[in-house]
């Protein structure tokens, strides 16, 4: 109620500028914690694995070695060959790349649709607000891993397919955060004021609401990937990969793990794998969130 | 007064009503929409064998040669008299092929959520107490890791631990046979039900923590204890009710994706629940129990809502008295 | 022939004497809620499993693959080329103990020859005249041809030909229509999870367990994991690499080699394989034993790109093909065809399909051949049979019974559209028929060898192997033994009749 | 309220025992930062003291040490806290529990955010005596009832049913009020219990709180930034500065001949009823702790600073028996001359009268609810119009209606000749230049991801006046013109105190060289200091720039400060139009003089009661 009580910068020192609320400095502040530098360390390392994994494996992903799940003393590898007799430390290797593109793509593709259909919304503030989100909530009553799963045994498992699915699907998720997000944002006044200005919608919309959610927008959009990975190497799993042979991840758990018991690497690789880097992502996401609440906090407006 | 608010709630719950109606009305569109991209199901149930006499047998066997609009409103009609259709790959009605498949997966999700909600309600607040403690660091750690394992992931080593290489103390599949219940055979349903415990209870908790937290810090908390009340009546009567209201709606969205998301735990398990009906009717080219499902898992959805939003309202005075 | 005394002889001795009792429990893969039950008729495979547990064919294959009359027919006598009399077994009855008569059989054979029933065996009536069937006695039947044909035996051999009573009608819901002169009735059944089946009393030969129980699994881990921990005996389709694997946690592969063959089919008269020197090329490249291991861990045999090795006409003497990419290489050129792009086609119709597709196109990179793998979910549905380069499945059968599903013209499964129409190989449909007519065994094989030296040099399939069957069973079943046949667990225990447990 | 209302402050402490007594109360920071240092003083059973500050002066820190509590983050790091006899600092968690709430009670700030908005007011009430051994429900009951009446609420149980928000903020306070003397107890404090109310509800819980600490004989400790609050309410005040008690002693003595500059400085920051003074506020801000200087916190803002203030902080310097101040100076501060005040203001209304603005019969609507009745009121150029009203009344509104930032009115508004569209966005680029606006609260008119820079340069962009290095220019002189340097440009809203925001915002309304300034309670939002030097920056540049002004407020004395004519709202209705000195001075209305006389001000606190405003019926009766 009274803001006055809050005088923030007198809190800190008003000599020793502090940043604390643009996205960048959101995301500098967040690495003092602890949990955001291992999330970035995780998701460095699988990023690294997927993106020069293939420059660094000993065969090529196709290149038979031995019968399959043969360990790796018998075939002179370090973690043994998987059902088809290829290497799993190279199939591991060049298997990140697809996975990891695909969710990118996919979540950025639906984080972008999800904040502006969120922002138009809570920035309309009328029927067009209602239409939208209960539009969104027709998508949304389908579990994202449902409508991917239908999309794909429909029109085949291409990966433009999978992207659309998933993008889809988390498009209205991210819309319904941003749209809760930008809704207290809308009714400050500074809007009121470019309002006033006359400034253009989309100017308003991008210019002044957008830098204002990005903070929970990054949380959600780290959220959302961790979930486009799980969905992909679900359907992957499920048998509903672009290339069903092809040196993937996903692909990887589902033909391998029947030998997780006897020759677990094939699986347990890309398990870890992904387990890693949902959790670098999710720390990262934890992280944000928390430096943010903590910023909130100081700054009163919580 | 009394009267009027308990209206109010009843026209609260008669708006939301009609807007989920509203809801199902275009997922039905949708649902049809796309199903017909499904192809054509009488290619699709000949597969190897659609010689074109066959072909043109079964498509007026199945009414595929009257309009797409007056096909729509006829499965529309049928729906909203409970008559779902017959199943094309089996030819028995959609109702007796799903009956069971459903009874089995709310099973599931009943248990699961039975299970998980006051469980990670507890853990969450309790790491809300204890925050930044040892208790908080250790849980919130291994919530995010179980978040971060896939599902999927989780029921393989369970089997692996449980059933067939560590341990053999549970068995490893969970086929509940036909015309059986699935809370007959309890130890069958202890590794899907905790696969799913796994994998909501990691949300639940993170949420319930946030929201705890928040409440805990508020000043109608810390004026509680300024009061001199006793610390358990500052938590159960002052924090609980306030924190919990926005762990409602992650509830709902979790226990509505149990309902419809877990195929793959049940391809797993071999359970025979809604998701693999789902795989195997899409498979099958099976229309209409695709959109039996479909319907089915967007009404789940909206319902499951339709009660968060009762329950936060009724936890939130100050919505339950504007209504 | 062999003698009619039904052989649990014959399975190994240790495990001592066939003892009756006990519920056997399989899990099969591949069903769904298509899953039938039909004395004549199967969609997965689940369905072959619960067609034998109540439904007879008139002669039977051996383990060897080889026709015996241990049926329900005593005898199948061929009275001249267009006549074959067929003598049933007295005192055989249906699971309602109903006498199994002629009527039966011609009502049988009939519905099969029926086209609207579309039932699977029905292209094989095609030289029957099933009109004018005649029932000679009460347990004779005449059954004369519209044209030669020497497979008539093989083909009421085959599983799909079982004899069903008069009157009978697919399952529809009500298990007691499903009345067959099988050692199983069936109890209950939901499609897509499971049928319980119970030992017929008055069976007319020996069968051991109280019932069995067959369930459909939708992934062969769980499968796996369930017959390791005991909740079922006996799988189906153990994955070939994990043969190995689950020795060690009590469980027995059992291990069939069959004539099953995963082809990879070229449209003879499609672009780019309307020119043999494609063809030929595409055949050179591949490399039969590292797909042979790659996807059947071993478990196998090479091919030669031709089908049918247990048939007695089977030509051993073409020599066998090898990879050799640089003649591959200089027939592309030849062709115009260097650096060949291409799609295959292929779907998890069987396993194997997509694994071999993918692995032939890694194979294929080193002719510089590029090939694009597409899995299709609809293929059988939209574009079977339309493709120029797909990948398909088969399982056992005679060299000429298989001409006649997928070589000819009117064929109903002709992936490659062979023969061709003009030049060499056109003859192949004439050649055909002189087989079906000739009743001299060692004739027929000549021409038999010279229909298969046209597909060896110019046909339109790659056979890289012929797989083997492997199943999973505990240690406690008895009674099995590797079979040639075309189902599992060597014919699903003849009809879950010779094995017990132990 | 008359000066007899007000406990008599002669009846002085000394002679009974304090409720309860602090002695160099040290409060830290975790990480050991001192927040609040050497905190001394007593309270007297019947006697309110009031403590007066900045924001961030440490007053609620204190406040809530008298209950042995600090807040996350801060520990009682030194000091005793007796309350009668009892060591508040010495004991443990159970007793603290029973302390709290029953001896030793406390009224929060925001009574919106510390009522529980999922319990019913009558369980919150009754839980206060239950969680202190009173179980039995018929006698609770009664004490409840009991309670409620003695706030001034009713006692039915159909009003005990009832949740927090649906009470008004004024009631709200009221139930924390009735629940912090439910169980009678010895010390209560009041952290801001105003702050964020109407004037009038305002006046009614002080009195409230006038009241029951004399009938119970309860210590009150009056947390509050607003020096004419306190002088309503308390018998003596302690005023804080960084952390310390600069100054100790009766009320009274405090406005009239004040011991330390700061007192002095924020007596004259406090706008007069009476006088059209011009204000004056305090230059530069509060060092926050662990940035304060080794000497004399305030020399750096001081006018009387000489180098031995810098030397170390002052001890406590006794004026009089029951007054100190911790200023070296503070003998020469007494004797000082009132020169802290500003010079009287002469607000002539312009000559030549050429409207600009006019408003002629806006009705306004929320939907189908009608909140403004036919406005009319005229702006002539170079004259400042203020609107005033109690909260509700439609202030806000009919100002938004002008900006063209609410579009649901009918009427006319003419900016000079031309007629305003309803919409700002279908407004001529040009009438959206002259007409700008400033909103009340800086923390949420500034973008927070935009630099000062930015901000203020938009309107240059946006109204195509100036683009690149040129507008950076503007830019910079501008907010050389608002007090503020050209290096604020780079720097964020949050790394700039609320003055410094509001100048920020007053520099980004006059950079695009506006006819009409539209004031929404600009100042409401801050410190009374801080207040001062904003109006005083406003008054100047709007006399420079021959600006009109609409200016929106509820505080009266404010009004006469800065204004020529004042449009008085009520309901949705002008009551009252006309000359600023005039309506004062006499007012027409009842409801006019209401809100003069429930405006808390010095004159009414020190007798300097201007006549008209004399209430002239009990307007606040609890
Ligand atoms: N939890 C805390 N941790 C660290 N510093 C704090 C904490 N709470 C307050 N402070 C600091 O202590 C000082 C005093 O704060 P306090 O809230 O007591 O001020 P106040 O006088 O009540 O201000 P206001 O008028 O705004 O309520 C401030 O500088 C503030 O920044
Ligand atoms: N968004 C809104 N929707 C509906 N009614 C509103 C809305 N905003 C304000 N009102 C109503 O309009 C009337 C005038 O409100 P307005 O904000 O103009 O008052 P004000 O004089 O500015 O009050 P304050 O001093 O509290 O700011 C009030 O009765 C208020 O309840
Ligand atoms: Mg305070
Ligand atoms: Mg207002």
């Amino acid at each position: 109620m009274s803001q006055a009580e809050t005088a923030p910068a007198l809190a800190e020192g008003v000599d020793v500028p502090t940043p604390s609320v643009r996205s960048t400095a959101l995301l500098a502040r967040s690495l003092r914690l602890w949990r955001t530098r291992i999330g970035v360390l995780f998701t460095l390392i699988l990023v690294l694995i997927a993106l020069l994994g293939p420059l660094m494996a000993p065969h090529a992903s196709d290149k038979f070695i031995a019968k399959p799940f043969s360990s790796g003393s018998a075939s002179g590898t370090v973690f043994g060959t998987d059902y088809l007799g290829y290497d799993v430390l190279s199939r591991f290797l060049y298997g990140g790349r697809g996975i990891l593109v695909t969710a990118l793509v996919s979540t950025v593709i639906g984080v972008v649709l999800g904040v502006v259909i969120g922002l138009v919304a809570a920035y309309a503030r009328n029927a067009l607000d209602d239409v939208l989100m209960r539009l969104m909530d027709v998508i949304m009553a389908f579990p994202q891993i449902m409508l991917a799963l239908v999309a794909v045994s429909l029109v085949g498992a291409k990966n433009s397919v999978i992207v659309l699915a998933i993008a889809l699907t988390t498009a209205p998720r991210v819309a319904r955060v941003a749209r809760g997000a930008a809704q207290p944002v809308v009714e400050r006044d500074f809007i009121g004021a470019t309002e006033a200005m006359g400034l253009s919608r989309v100017r308003i919309l991008f210019g002044e609401l957008l830098p204002n959610i990005l903070g929970p927008m990054m949380v959600e959009a780290t959220l959302r990937l961790t979930y486009s990975i799980a969905v992909i190497a679900a359907l992957a799993f499920l048998g509903l990969a672009a290339n069903p042979d092809a040196a993937n991840w996903g692909i990887m758990i589902q033909k391998n793990q029947v030998a997780l018991a006897s020759e677990p690497w094939g699986a347990l690789l890309p398990i870890l794998a992904i387990a890693l880097l949902t959790m670098g992502t999710g720390l990262i996401g934890d992280g944000i969130a928390r430096t943010a609440a903590g910023i909130d906090r100081e700054r009163g407006d919580a | 007064m009394k009267w009027l608010r308990g209206g109010g709630i009843a026209g609260f719950i008669v708006r939301r009503l009609l807007l989920g109606l509203l809801v199902l009305f275009l997922v039905s569109v949708i649902v049809f929409v796309s199903t017909q991209l499904l192809g054509d199901p009488a290619r699709a149930i000949l597969g190897r064998d659609a010689t074109p006499d066959r072909l043109a047998a079964l498509q007026k066997q199945l009414n595929l040669d009257s309009s797409k609009v007056g096909q729509y409103f006829h499965w529309l009609g049928g729906l909203l008299h409970g008559d779902l259709g017959t199943s094309l790959a089996s030819s028995q009605p959609v109702t007796s092929v799903l009956g069971s498949r459903i009874a089995n997966s709310a099973v599931l999700v009943v248990l699961a959520a039975v299970v998980s909600v006051p469980v990670s309600i507890a853990i969450g607040s309790y790491a809300a107490l204890r925050r930044e403690k040892s208790f908080d660091t250790v849980t919130s750690n291994l919530m995010l890791l179980l978040a971060a394992l896939p599902e999927f992931v989780v029921a393989v080593l369970l089997v692996i631990l449980l059933s067939t290489n560590v341990f053999h103390l549970l068995p490893a599949i969970s086929p509940v046979p036909p015309g059986t219940h699935a809370w007959q055979y309890p130890d069958e349903l202890v590794m899907p039900v905790a696969t799913l415990v796994i994998a909501v209870a990691p949300y639940v908790s993170r949420i319930m923590r946030a929201s705890m937290i928040e409440v805990l810090e508020s000043d109608y908390v810390e004026m509680a204890r300024l009061k001199g009340l006793p610390e358990r009546t500052v938590l159960i009567r002052h924090a609980l009710p306030n924190a919990i209201g926005p762990v409602f709606q992650v509830i709902a969205i979790n226990l509505a994706y149990l309902a419809g998301g877990v195929v793959v735990i049940e391809s797993v398990f071999n359970y025979p629940g809604i998701g693999l009906g789902l795989v195997d009717a899409v498979t099958n080219h099976d229309i209409p129990v695709v959109q039996a499902l479909a319907m089915l898992i967007a009404a789940v959805y909206v319902v499951l809502n339709l009660l968060a939003d009762v329950a936060t309202i009724l936890v939130t005075p100050r919505l339950r008295t504007r209504l | 022939g062999g003698g009619s005394a039904p052989a649990p002889s014959g399975a190994t001795g240790a495990a001592g004497s066939p003892k009756k009792g006990g519920n056997f429990r399989l899990g099969v893969t591949g069903g769904g809620s298509k899953d039938m039950m039909d004395g004549q008729n199967i969609v997965t495979k689940p369905d072959q499993a619960r067609l034998v547990t109540a439904f007879e064919t008139l002669l039977e294959f051996d383990d060897d693959y080889q026709l015996q009359t241990t049926g329900l027919a005593e005898s199948v006598h061929a009275d001249n080329p267009t006549q074959y009399t067929i003598k049933l077994r007295d005192g055989i009855t249906f699971q309602n103990g109903k006498p199994l008569t002629a009527d039966d059989v011609i009502y049988s054979l009939q519905r099969i020859g029926t086209q609207a029933n579309g039932l699977t065996g029905f292209a094989a009536t095609a030289t029957m005249d099933i009109k004018n069937l005649k029932k000679v006695d009460k347990l004779t039947v005449q059954l004369p041809l519209l044209s030669p044909d020497s497979t008539i035996p093989q083909t009421l051999a085959s599983y799909t030909f079982g004899m069903v009573p008069v009157g009978y009608k697919a399952f529809k819901g009500d298990p007691s229509t499903q009345i067959g002169t099988g050692a199983y009735k069936l109890k209950s059944f939901t499609p897509g999870q499971e049928s319980v089946h119970e030992r017929y009393d008055g069976y007319w030969r020996d069968s051991w367990f109280d019932s069995v129980t067959i369930t459909d699994f939708s992934d062969s881990t769980a499968q796996i994991n369930a017959l390791k921990g005991g909740q079922i005996d006996a799988m189906t389709d153990l994955p070939a690499n994990q043969v190995n694997a689950i020795k060690s946690s009590g469980v027995e592969a059992l291990i069939s080699q069959t004539g099953g063959w995963i082809p990879i089919c070229m449209a003879i008269d499609m672009a780019p394989f309307n020119d043999p020197k494609v063809r030929q090329a595409m055949r050179l490249i591949v490399d039969r034993q590292q797909i042979l291991d790659q996807i059947g861990s071993g478990y196998g045999q090479i091919a030669n790109d031709l089908y049918s090795p247990f048939d007695e006409g089977y030509d051993k003497d073409l020599p066998q093909r090898q990879q050799d990419i640089a003649q591959a290489k200089s027939l592309l050129k030849s062709a115009g065809k260097e650096g060949l792009t291409v799609d295959l086609h292929t779907t998890n119709g069987a396993s194997g399909m997509v694994e071999l597709a993918s692995v032939f196109a890694s194979q294929a990179k080193a002719a510089g051949v590029n090939i694009t793998v597409k899995n299709d979910p609809n293929y059988y549905g939209d574009a079977y049979l339309k493709l120029a380069f797909s990948v398909d499945f088969w399982g056992t059968r005679g060299y000429l019974n298989q001409v006649q599903q997928g070589s000819l013209p009117n064929s109903p499964y002709n992936e490659t559209h062979w023969p061709p129409k003009s030049g060499e190989g056109s003859n192949f449909g004439d050649l055909y028929q002189q087989a079906l007519r000739e009743t001299d065994t060692n004739k027929r094989i000549e021409i038999q060898h010279e229909m298969q030296k046209a597909e060896y040099d110019i046909g339109g399939y790659i056979i890289p192997y012929f797989n083997s069957l492997i199943d999973g069973h505990s240690t406690k079943v008895a009674g099995l033994k590797p079979s040639k046949g075309t189902l599992n667990l060597a014919g699903f225990g003849h009809g879950f009749r010779t094995i017990w447990f132990s | 309220m008359s000066i007899d209302q007000l406990p008599d402050s002669e009846s002085e402490t000394t002679g009974r025992r304090a409720a309860v007594t602090v002695r160099d109360l040290q409060i830290a920071t975790n990480s050991g930062v001192e927040v609040v240092h050497g905190i001394s003083f007593e309270i007297a059973p019947g006697e309110v003291l009031g403590v007066v500050g900045e924001s961030g002066s440490g007053k609620t820190t204190v406040g809530l040490s008298l209950l042995g509590h600090a807040r996350r983050g801060l520990k009682i790091a030194g000091g005793t806290i007796l309350l009668g006899d009892q060591d508040i600092r010495a004991m443990n968690d159970a007793q603290l529990r029973r302390l709290r709430g029953s001896l030793v009670s406390y009224v929060p700030q925001d009574p919106a955010s510390s009522l529980n908005p999922a319990l019913r007011i009558g369980i919150q009430l009754r839980e206060v005596l239950e969680a202190h051994g009173q179980t039995d429900s018929k006698a609770n009951a009664a004490r409840i009832a009991e309670m409620m009446r003695e706030v001034a609420l009713p006692d039915d149980p159909a009003y005990l049913k009832r949740y927090p928000h649906q009470l008004s903020g004024g009631q709200q306070q009221r139930v924390g009020l009735a629940m912090a003397f439910a169980n009678r107890p010895r010390l209560i404090i009041l952290d801001e219990p105003t702050t964020g109310l109407d004037v009038t509800t305002q006046s009614t819980v002080l009195a409230t709180v006038r009241e029951l600490a004399q009938i119970h004989e309860v210590a009150a400790l009056y947390v509050t930034h607003d020096l004419a609050v306190v002088a309503a309410v308390a018998t003596r005040v302690a005023v804080m500065y960084a952390g310390r008690i600069v100054e100790l002693g009766p009320a009274d003595k405090l406005f009239e001949s004040s011991g330390h500059p700061y007192t002095r400085r924020l007596v004259g920051a406090i706008p007069r009823l009476s006088g059209g003074r011009s204000l004056v506020g305090i230059p530069g801000h509060a060092p926050s702790p662990g940035m304060r200087p080794p000497g004399c916190p305030f020399a750096p803002r001081c006018r009387l600073r000489i180098d031995e203030c810098e030397a170390a902080v002052p001890d406590m310097l006794e004026l009089a028996p029951d007054h100190s101040s911790r200023c070296i100076r503070a003998l020469e501060v007494v004797e000082y001359q009132q020169d802290e005040y500003g010079d009287p203001v002469d607000l002539a209304p312009p000559e030549v009268e050429t409207p600009v603005l006019t408003l002629e019969n806006v009705v306004g609507y929320y939907g189908s609810t009608e909140v403004l009745h036919s406005i009319n009121m005229t702006l002539e150029k170079g004259e400042v119009l203020a609107v005033v009203g109690e909260s509700g009344s439609g202030k806000t509104t009919t100002a938004r209606s002008i900006a063209g930032l609410h579009h649901d009115w009918t009427g006319t508004i003419k900016l000079g000749d031309s007629e305003l569209a309803k919409s700002a966005r279908s407004r001529s680029t040009d009438i959206r230049r002259q007409i700008q606006y400033i909103f009340q609260n800086p923390y949420g008119s500034l973008n927070p991801r935009k630099t000062i820079g930015e901000s203020v340069g938009q309107p240059l962009s946006v109204f195509k006046i100036a683009s690149g290095k040129k507008a950076e220019t503007m830019v910079g002189e501008m907010l050389e013109q608002v007090s503020l340097s050209a290096g604020y440009a780079r720097r964020y809203p949050d790394q700039c105190s609320g003055g410094e925001r509001q100048r920020v915002a007053i520099a980004r309304a006059l950079i695009s060289k506006p006819s009409v300034l539209i004031c929404d309670e600009i100042t409401s939002a801050l410190d009374v200091s801080v207040q001062a030097a904003i109006v005083e920056l406003l008054g100047e540049l709007q006399r420079e720039l021959g600006l009109s002004m609409v200016f929106v407020t509820h505080n009266l004395p404010l009004v006469r400060s800065i204004a020529q004519k004042v449009a008085v709202l009520a309901d949705g209705n002008i009551v009252e139009y006309g000359e600023t000195a005039s309506i004062l001075a006499d007012p027409q209305q009842e409801y006019t003089r209401h809100l003069i006389s429930d405006t808390p001000s010095l004159e009414t606190a020190t007798g300097d009661v201007p006549p008209a405003a004399a209430p002239t019926d009990g307007a606040h009766q609890a």
